[in-house]
């Protein structure tokens, strides 16, 4: 479906025109930058809405295809267009962004043009990512998104913010490196850049495996997996809130989003065969990362390590899939596989970026992420507690939260797989409670901790309005999955079929 | 029985030579006060001789001087590139030399001259034009290092590159004298055809070609040969380390396509080896060690060093895509070189080289706009899309991977992550790091700053736009 | 009347949930009364809803309905509803649940009069009314869980109620992982029913499972297992954690630490019943495994048992319900296991009546007692409060099966049951539950002594010079600012509500619930397992049970329980503590709850804790972090360092550098 | 009588002192220059042996060149060795290592 109205690139350039004219704004009227960010922010978000409105979910085709070339020397083409995969993604970016223009409102001082305008640069990024059908478009994309995040770690980030900001540079553009050439060799096969091509094209196994891992490598660190996600809790704990929270939000999602884009419908024989050792890295991550959590004193860092366990079961849900067609021959069942973890990776979204909003909110107050400095703080913050409370059940993944929906997914799924992937899965149960829970405990209740806590304020309106908005789809998600499930339906059987066929 | 050679084909050159003598000898008789009239009569002849090359380039694909000189299309795009990053570096630079006393007319004269002989190295068709176009690159530079006559560094620097780089020199020849022995031409085609035929490689075709690649890879500054980069980049001043850091490289690659491919090109199974060894150490070394530079000139020699290593993997190929990636890869290295001394000529005043890294510490604070060109820069010169320094690592991957070496293309990268972090490292230093308290506001003139903007710029759009570049350096190689 | 049925089945969850919205979201704007005005009303409406359609059911003939609201999601071939499958089990239940609620509700409006948190708890309450029912009117296992997994939240905010003391907080946080371990083996449990019927609907479910009767899973290569059996023993571990079967059981006598009402509502009479009420709707699935089954059984018997023992040397009034609690849900249990499941629920009703009255009445206590619960510090109480000491009389005569109370009903036909249960270890669990019995009055009466009779054992502070708010923070244990004095009426009349139907619902009810048609459609039995059928044989009707009862050992146990109690404790109150002398090593082990406690604070909080740090610290940070990352990049630092030292500055070594470049190459080309 | 091989060996021996002046020579910038004198020699060598042995004069020509450019060489070496000693006070060529790294 071709439309006329090129909504995807306005959703691409949109923000970045947005972040230019916020920057020069800044020079000129320092007032006016945080309202000019929101009216972007806003209107992409807007504007965005119409993607959902007129996607036709009965199709696996791509929509609002958008195709110039653009590099003829190379046959890169700006190709964008959207599927049930990557529309909710697209959607999930323009209303986090939102989000974080608001949480910026009062709590960044410092530079506040440049900072609203790396995260509209930033969303115009993410969105290109998304929505691009070209390899080579997707990975400047992919890569030129290194650039604000950097910058936004290092310039509004904690004391360690060069170290950690340094890390995820390296650590991301390694994977991405690696990518590169993978993307390169499949150019110098096919003549093509465009992704669809590619995912056309029988590569002979060797080939297939080295791709699959050169992408690996770049997915996995974005993921993040065990074991190179350590660059995840410091990029966290240093980062601004607002980085955080597109951090968790929707960069962690990159790379699930590169697994189904890329890694399966590329190399699905590759994918077969090395299935065990993506799942085994999953249920490493889920069991792992989740013991990790339990024993971390500084919330950030928490929630950051519960969020690599979350993201465990995207990847989980997403390669249980070949393991079941492996074992019965038939994809009966396993598209819940692939639609839990899209779930997920939604739906951690908001619960991540809603607890490092929360992270925010105290630390706002008292200016420390130590859990050991809180204590009682329900006492003080009533309302804030309802928020922390509500999305920290969300993220143990209670029934009517938005978490539980994808977990129970995958787990259900992974059942059908094998009992003890599904027992490792179901790990999270207790250990996802244990870790979130206790944090709780410890931050919320109890007596007043010190005169610190003694002295702080309730969330204002600006904070309850941030929670608030991300409260609605946490619940909405959880209590009435269907629309969301529905637009993925036929995209997911459709990447289905293609992953089980061989290609050799 | 003598005729005149066609001279219409040298025009620009003759035209330079004209101008530089001209405006040697009005330097001569103007006061100090009028010595602005050279800088603008050099920038008018630069820009004239662009304009003259354009006209030449009608009837490229010419011989002429028996056959030693050749007007073809590659030739005339280099020069006109070679052009460009000489005006900007005269651009770039007269605020900085009227501030030490160093606004004289041999600046321009020597920049001239050495314009000339990068024109004469990229249209030379034989060993003797080879030779001179060198030896006038060379010998303006020696000259323009010692330029700052009270600095004992810039004389030391002028000392290391004047002995390293005349044994590059004597290198060559001893190894063109071996080639002119065995084939018993001077003039590349010949040679090309020669070595092409000659079923049997005997011994002095070897030797000449080891000689051979030593004085060229001297001239790139590829490893081991590099060792005269770090030294004559920290001791010139910073103007004269922009004129050496960016236009000779086009003339070097020049060099390369004529000696190496058009007529050692027989000799591809040996010098791809060769090649390959000393790109994997290039990048190798000047991606770690620039690691722990402090002086940010020195940095930049380490990472030209690095750049040297990728502009190899092109041209080891052997392929036309590799030359093309290679030259794609020279001219916007050469932009980005450029632009990175430039930001160093910025933020220099009176007394303040601004060319060690902490000189860098607050930027953003300062200028948010510079910061903003530099970390362009850095960005680019790291291959982080989407400036026009990925496209170059692309394209010189995509020819590496295209002859089946993924390794190296694996090993590329690897570097180039390796030489990311010191490209951070200015970067945090600029936007991480609070300006020292006495950091004085730039007072760069007016020139610099659109100059530098419009350069900075530059990178960004051609990495939005590669196609045209791109589609460029194809069609004038057909290698 | 079945036009509308859906639209009253919704009201009846929607109602509380609306009551709790509104009391809760709008918690600032509405004033103290409203927030128990607009619950009260809420569930009131629940309780009217449910009785009519029992009312309906039993009467009216109306059958089972089986209702979809919506789809929750459709996946594949896999249909998610939400829904409501309501039947005669589940009619009785949301009667049972709203009509507790309801009282507690009530209850509440005195006994939390003066707490800050009123509002808060008002919602709390009617959010865990929703919840319940919820659960017990799912037609899937979705919804089930969802109740499930909602059940235990507001149990969690409710055992931390009180969020500023460090018992409450540490008590909730127990249950809610307590009760997580359990929902692990439920969800795996639920996911192998999907997987082997392709459905998560009751009905479909229900009609697939005699096919899984054959098929065996291996869990580990080369042992087979029965699928059903599988499937049972791993729902059976969820409700292990919320119906807090050994050795999940530790979370519930923390729970206590949440205001009385709450102990009564969640921890007595429903949700910790959730679990039996899962069991037994799951019959289909559970009668295809008699391995299950006895496990249960066993399982059970073992609660009834020893939680009982633990009962006994508690002090604290509500723990001592608490442990009661245990050993009745063991009761349930072992009944369930014994095939007898209507016996269970009917247990499960009489349970949750007397229990909710016992708690209730503990709570009347605790009130008067100015909120001092250790039972050392009471006595002689029943000159001052007539009304919580007779109903507490009907409470604990019920309790310890006294014939002719509810409980007598109940629980001797499930120690008949076991006893005519042929399946593996119901010997043992016979055993378990007769000595159970005696084990039930000895506590009981020993509470009821401790609290009523006997002398006083508080002191009461007649000038007491503190101001009346900060009073009772102030006041040392035992110490009481007033004579203690009978509760008022929105506290008693809850109690006397509740003391009726424990007093008489056995009477009617036991034959048409037990050896009528109730349950039929709902729980199904498979004709193999007889042990219904020959309890069948047996009865002739109410009075005639009663009459029979004195020939039966069970009352005799009771009775001698009642006997040892009063020996001890009114007759010669010296003896306990000479006893726990002698018998130390048992007291101890009975006093530290066998040690469960001290064992899971080792095991999984130490443990758990211990192996983050571990994996963090040396996986994440030296490995990993320290070993590759910073390790490797450290290493090119440290090549930098030394490569830059090649570079010397001394002109005759960058030509012997260039020369050195010069020789290998020349070498190179000459030697290939 | 004399053989082309005769003239190599020559040229090459030259060619090689020249490299060893250039890096065993710890003291003298002048001697440096010499070296490199030298090293230029043995290409004019080669080129003159070569031209006579081919019977073809552009080597001959060549070496023109390279003497001509050889003198424009030696006299910018010998200027920087001026501005060298200004600077330094010394022509050691142990002496100029302020830069490294």
């Amino acid at each position: 479906m071709t439309t006329d109205f090129p909504i995807l690139s306005i959703l691409l350039w949109l923000p970045i025109a947005g972040a230019l004219v916020v920057l020069v704004a800044g020079k000129l009227a320092p007032i006016s930058v945080r309202w000019l960010a929101l009216f972007f922010a806003t209107v992409v978000f807007a504007l965005s809405v119409p993607l959902w409105t007129g996607f036709n979910p009965g199709t696996a085709g791509m929509q609002f295809v958008e195709n110039l070339p653009w590099i003829s020397t190379f046959n890169v083409h700006y190709h964008l267009g959207v599927d049930g995969i990557s529309m909710p993604l697209i959607l999930l970016n323009t209303f986090m962004t939102v989000l974080v223009v608001i949480a910026g409102w009062e709590v960044i001082q410092y530079k506040i043009a440049q900072y609203m305008a790396a995260f509209l640069i930033m969303e115009g990024l993410i969105n290109g990512v998304f929505s691009s059908l070209d390899s080579l478009l997707f990975y400047v994309l992919w890569e030129a998104m290194l650039i604000p995040m950097f910058l936004i770690i290092g310039i509004w980030g904690g004391p360690r913010r060069v170290y950690a900001t340094i890390k995820f540079f390296l650590y991301t553009f390694f994977g991405s490196v690696l990518m590169l050439v993978a993307i390169i060799y499949m150019y110098v096969k096919t003549g093509s850049y465009d992704i669809l091509v590619f995912q056309h094209t029988s590569f002979g196994m060797t080939a297939q495996l080295l791709i699959f891992l050169a992408f690996l490598v770049a997915f996995a660190v974005k993921v993040p997996m065990w074991p190179v996600h350590t660059w995840l809790p410091d990029a966290h704990v240093e980062a601004p809130t607002g980085g955080s929270v597109i951090l968790a939000a929707i960069l962690l999602k990159m790379g699930a989003y590169g697994f189904l884009r890329f890694s399966l419908p590329i190399a699905p024989d590759a994918s077969r065969m090395l299935m065990w050792l993506i799942i085994g890295l999953s249920l490493v991550a889920i069991i792992y990362i989740g013991f990790v959590a339990i024993a971390q004193t500084d919330m950030k860092k928490l929630v950051a390590y519960s969020s690599i366990a979350h993201m465990g079961f995207v990847t989980l849900g997403i390669f249980i899939v070949l393991l079941i067609f492996q074992k019965t021959a038939s994809t009966d069942g396993t598209v819940m596989g692939v639609e839990g973890g899209l779930v997920q990776m939604i739906s951690h979204g908001f619960v991540s970026g809603a607890l490092f909003l929360c992270v925010g909110v105290l630390y706002d107050r008292l200016h420390t992420r130590d859990i050991k400095a809180y204590g009682g703080v329900i006492n003080l913050m009533p309302a804030f507690a309802f928020f922390l409370v509500l999305f920290a059940m969300a993220n143990v993944g209670l029934p009517g939260t938005s978490g539980f929906v994808g977990e129970w997914m995958v787990i259900l799924t992974s059942m059908k797989a094998d009992f003890w992937i599904a027992f490792g899965a179901a790990f999270t149960l207790f250990l996802g409670a244990a870790y979130t829970l206790w944090m709780v405990k410890r931050v919320l209740y109890g007596p007043v901790g010190n005169s610190n806590v003694s002295g702080m304020k309730d969330i204002g309106k600006r904070e309850f309005i941030v929670l608030g908005l991300c409260a609605i789809p946490v619940i909405v998600i959880g209590v009435w999955p269907a629309p969301l499930l529905n637009v993925m339906h036929a995209t997911v059987s459709n990447l289905v079929h293609q992953v089980v066929q061989s290609k050799l | 029985m003598f005729t005149l050679p066609s001279l219409t084909q040298v025009i620009p050159e003759m035209f330079v030579l004209g101008m530089g003598c001209f405006i040697l000898v009005i330097d001569a008789f103007i006061s100090d006060r009028l010595r602005s009239i050279s800088y603008w009569l050099s920038l008018a002849s630069v820009a004239a001789t662009a304009w003259l090359t354009v006209t030449v380039a009608q009837n490229a694909g010419l011989l002429t001087f028996d056959d030693m000189f050749v007007n073809d299309s590659m030739g005339n795009v280099l020069k006109l590139f070679t052009y460009l990053v000489v005006a900007l570096t005269f651009l770039y630079s007269r605020s900085y030399l009227k501030d030490r006393s160093l606004f004289k007319g041999e600046f321009y004269v020597l920049g001239l001259f050495g314009m000339l002989g990068m024109m004469v190295m990229i249209s030379a068709h034989n060993f003797i034009t080879i030779y001179l176009g060198l030896e006038l690159l060379s010998l303006s530079l020696y000259a323009m290092v010692a330029l700052d006559r009270d600095s004992p560094v810039a004389s030391e620097a002028a000392m290391k590159y004047f002995v390293l780089g005349a044994i590059a020199s004597g290198t060559l020849l001893y190894g063109m004298s071996l080639l002119y022995g065995v084939t018993g031409t001077l003039d590349l085609t010949r040679l090309g055809m020669h070595i092409a035929e000659s079923a049997s490689i005997n011994i002095s075709v070897m030797l000449a070609l080891g000689f051979i690649i030593v004085g060229l890879c001297f001239k790139l500054g590829a490893v081991p040969f590099h060792m005269w980069l770090p030294d004559v980049y920290e001791g010139a001043s910073t103007p004269v380390t922009m004129y050496i850091g960016s236009a000779p490289k086009i003339a070097a690659f020049a060099l390369f396509m004529r000696l190496l491919v058009a007529g050692l090109g027989g000799l591809h199974v040996e010098w791809h080896v060769i090649l390959t060894v000393l790109a994997i150490l290039s990048m190798g070394i000047g991606s770690i060690v620039a690691i722990v530079q402090t002086n940010l000139k020195r940095l930049l020699a380490y990472s030209t060093i690095s750049h040297v290593g990728f502009v190899l993997l092109g041209i080891l190929t052997g392929t036309t895509e590799g030359y093309r990636a290679a030259m794609f890869y020279v001219v916007t290295y050469v932009i980005m070189s450029t632009a990175a001394f430039g930001m160093i000529i910025l933020l220099a005043r009176k007394g303040f080289e601004a060319d060690r890294l902490e000189d860098f510490k607050g930027l953003n604070d300062r200028s948010p706009w510079f910061a903003a060109m530099m970390l362009t820069v850095m960005f680019g010169m790291a291959g982080v899309p989407p400036f026009v320094g990925f496209f170059a690592k692309l394209y010189v991957l995509r020819a590496v991977i295209d002859i089946g070496m993924w390794w190296l293309a694996l090993v590329a990268v690897i570097f180039a992550l390796i030489s990311a972090y010191y490209y951070l490292k200015v970067v945090k230093l600029m936007y991480f790091d609070r300006a020292p308290r006495d950091a004085k506001p730039i007072q760069a003139d007016y020139d610099v700053r659109w100059v530098l903007s419009g350069n900075g710029l530059a990178i960004l759009l051609l990495g939005i736009m590669p196609g045209p570049l791109m589609a460029l350096c194809a069609r004038v190689i057909t290698f | 009347m079945t036009q509308s049925m859906p639209a009253i089945f919704l009201l009846i969850v929607l109602a509380p949930l609306a009551a709790a919205v509104v009391s809760g979201i709008f918690m600032r704007f509405i004033p103290r009364s409203a927030a128990h005005w607009v619950t009260i009303l809420g569930v009131g409406l629940s309780f009217a809803l449910s009785a009519y359609v029992l009312w309906q059911m039993l009467f009216a003939g109306m059958g089972s309905m089986n209702v979809t609201v919506y789809d929750w999601a459709m996946v594949g071939n896999v249909q998610f509803q939400v829904g409501f499958l309501v039947d005669r089990l589940t009619a009785l239940m949301i009667t049972v649940v709203s009509f507790v609620s309801l009282m507690v509700h009530i209850y509440t409006i005195g006994y939390m009069a003066d707490d800050p948190g009123y509002k808060r708890f008002f919602s709390y309450i009617s959010l865990f009314t929703f919840s319940m029912l919820m659960l017990v009117m799912a037609n899937n296992f979705l919804q089930l869980f969802f109740g499930w997994e909602a059940v235990g939240l507001v149990s969690y905010l409710l055992i931390g109620f009180w969020y500023t003391r460090p018992t409450a907080i540490y008590a909730n946080l127990k249950a809610f992982l307590v009760n997580r371990v359990g929902d692990f083996g439920f969800l795996l449990g639920i996911a192998l029913v999907l997987m082997y019927t392709g459905s998560l609907n009751y009905g479909d479910v229900f009609s697939h499972a005699p096919q899984l009767a054959g098929q065996t899973i291996q869990l580990f290569p080369g042992v087979a297992w029965a699928v059903p059996t599988v499937i049972c023993l791993l729902l059976f571990v969820g409700a292990m954690g919320k119906s807090a079967q050994v050795p999940l059981h530790v979370w519930l006598p923390d729970s206590m630490e949440g205001p009385t009402p709450i102990s009564a509502l969640i921890h007595a009479a429903t949700m910790v019943t959730a679990g039996i009420f899962m069991v037994a709707r799951m019959s289909p699935l559970f009668e295809l495994s008699n391995t299950a089954l006895s496990v249960v059984m066993v399982i059970g018997a073992i609660t009834a048992m020893f939680m009982g023992l633990v009962g006994i040397v508690q002090n604290d009034i509500k723990r001592v319900i608490a442990y009661s609690t245990l050993s009745q849900l063991g009761y349930m249990a072992t009944a369930l296991g014994a095939s007898a499941y209507a016996v269970s629920i009917f247990h499960l009703m009489t349970h949750a009546f007397f229990k909710a009255l016992l708690f209730l009445g503990a709570g009347s206590v605790i009130i008067a007692m100015h909120h001092e619960q250790d039972m050392r510090h009471m006595g002689g109480l029943r000159k001052h409060m007539p009304i919580t000491y007779a109903t507490f009389i009907v409470g604990s005569l019920a309790l310890i099966a006294f014939p002719g109370f509810s409980g007598f009903f109940s629980k001797d036909t499930i120690i008949e049951a076991v006893h005519e249960s042929q399946r593996a270890g119901s010997g043992f669990a016979y055993w378990c539950v007769l000595l159970g019995a005696f084990v039930t009055a000895l506590y009981t009466f020993r509470m009821l002594f401790l609290t009523f009779h006997g002398k006083p054992r508080y002191v009461i502070e007649q000038n007491h010079g503190q101001p009346a708010d900060t009073g009772h923070a102030h006041m040392q244990p035992g110490h009481l600012p007033h004579a203690p004095k009978e509760s008022p009426w929105v506290v008693t009349a809850p109690l006397i509500l509740l003391a009726i139907p424990s007093l008489i619902i056995g009477w009617p009810l036991i034959e048409p619930l037990l050896y009528g048609n109730f349950f039929a459609g709902s729980i199904y039995v498979s004709p193999a397992h007889h042990v219904m059928q020959s309890l069948a044989a047996h009865f002739h009707g109410s009075g005639s049970m009663v009459l029979e009862s004195i020939a039966s050992p069970t009352l005799w146990v009771a009775l001698s329980g009642v006997l040892v109690a009063w020996l001890f404790y009114i007759f010669r109150p010296t003896w306990p503590e000479k006893t726990a002398k002698a018998l130390n090593p048992i007291y101890q082990l009975l006093l530290h709850k066998f040690y469960f406690d001290e064992l899971y604070a080792l095991l999984i909080a130490g443990g758990a804790r211990g192996l983050g740090m571990l994996l963090w610290r040396f996986g994440d940070e030296k490995i990993i972090d320290g070993g590759l990352v910073n390790g490797s990049a450290n290493a090119v630092g440290r090549l930098a360092r030394i490569l830059r030292r090649s570079q010397s500055g001394y002109l005759y070594h960058y030509a012997f550098a260039m020369i050195i470049g010069l020789c290998l190459l020349l070498g190179w080309l000459i030697l290939r | 009588m004399i053989t082309l091989f005769d003239f190599l060996a020559l040229s090459g021996a030259l060619f090689a002192i020249s490299v060893a002046g250039i890096f065993l020579n710890r003291k003298n910038v002048i001697l440096l220059l010499m070296c490199i004198e030298l090293m230029l020699l043995a290409a004019n060598f080669n080129f003159i042996a070569f031209s006579r042995y081919l019977n073809d004069p552009a080597g001959q020509i060549f070496v023109f060149f390279i003497l001509t450019v050889a003198a424009a060489e030696s006299a910018i070496g010998l200027a920087i060795l001026v501005v060298l000693f200004r600077n330094h006070q010394s022509i050691n060529v142990e002496d100029i290592d302020s830069m490294k790294g």
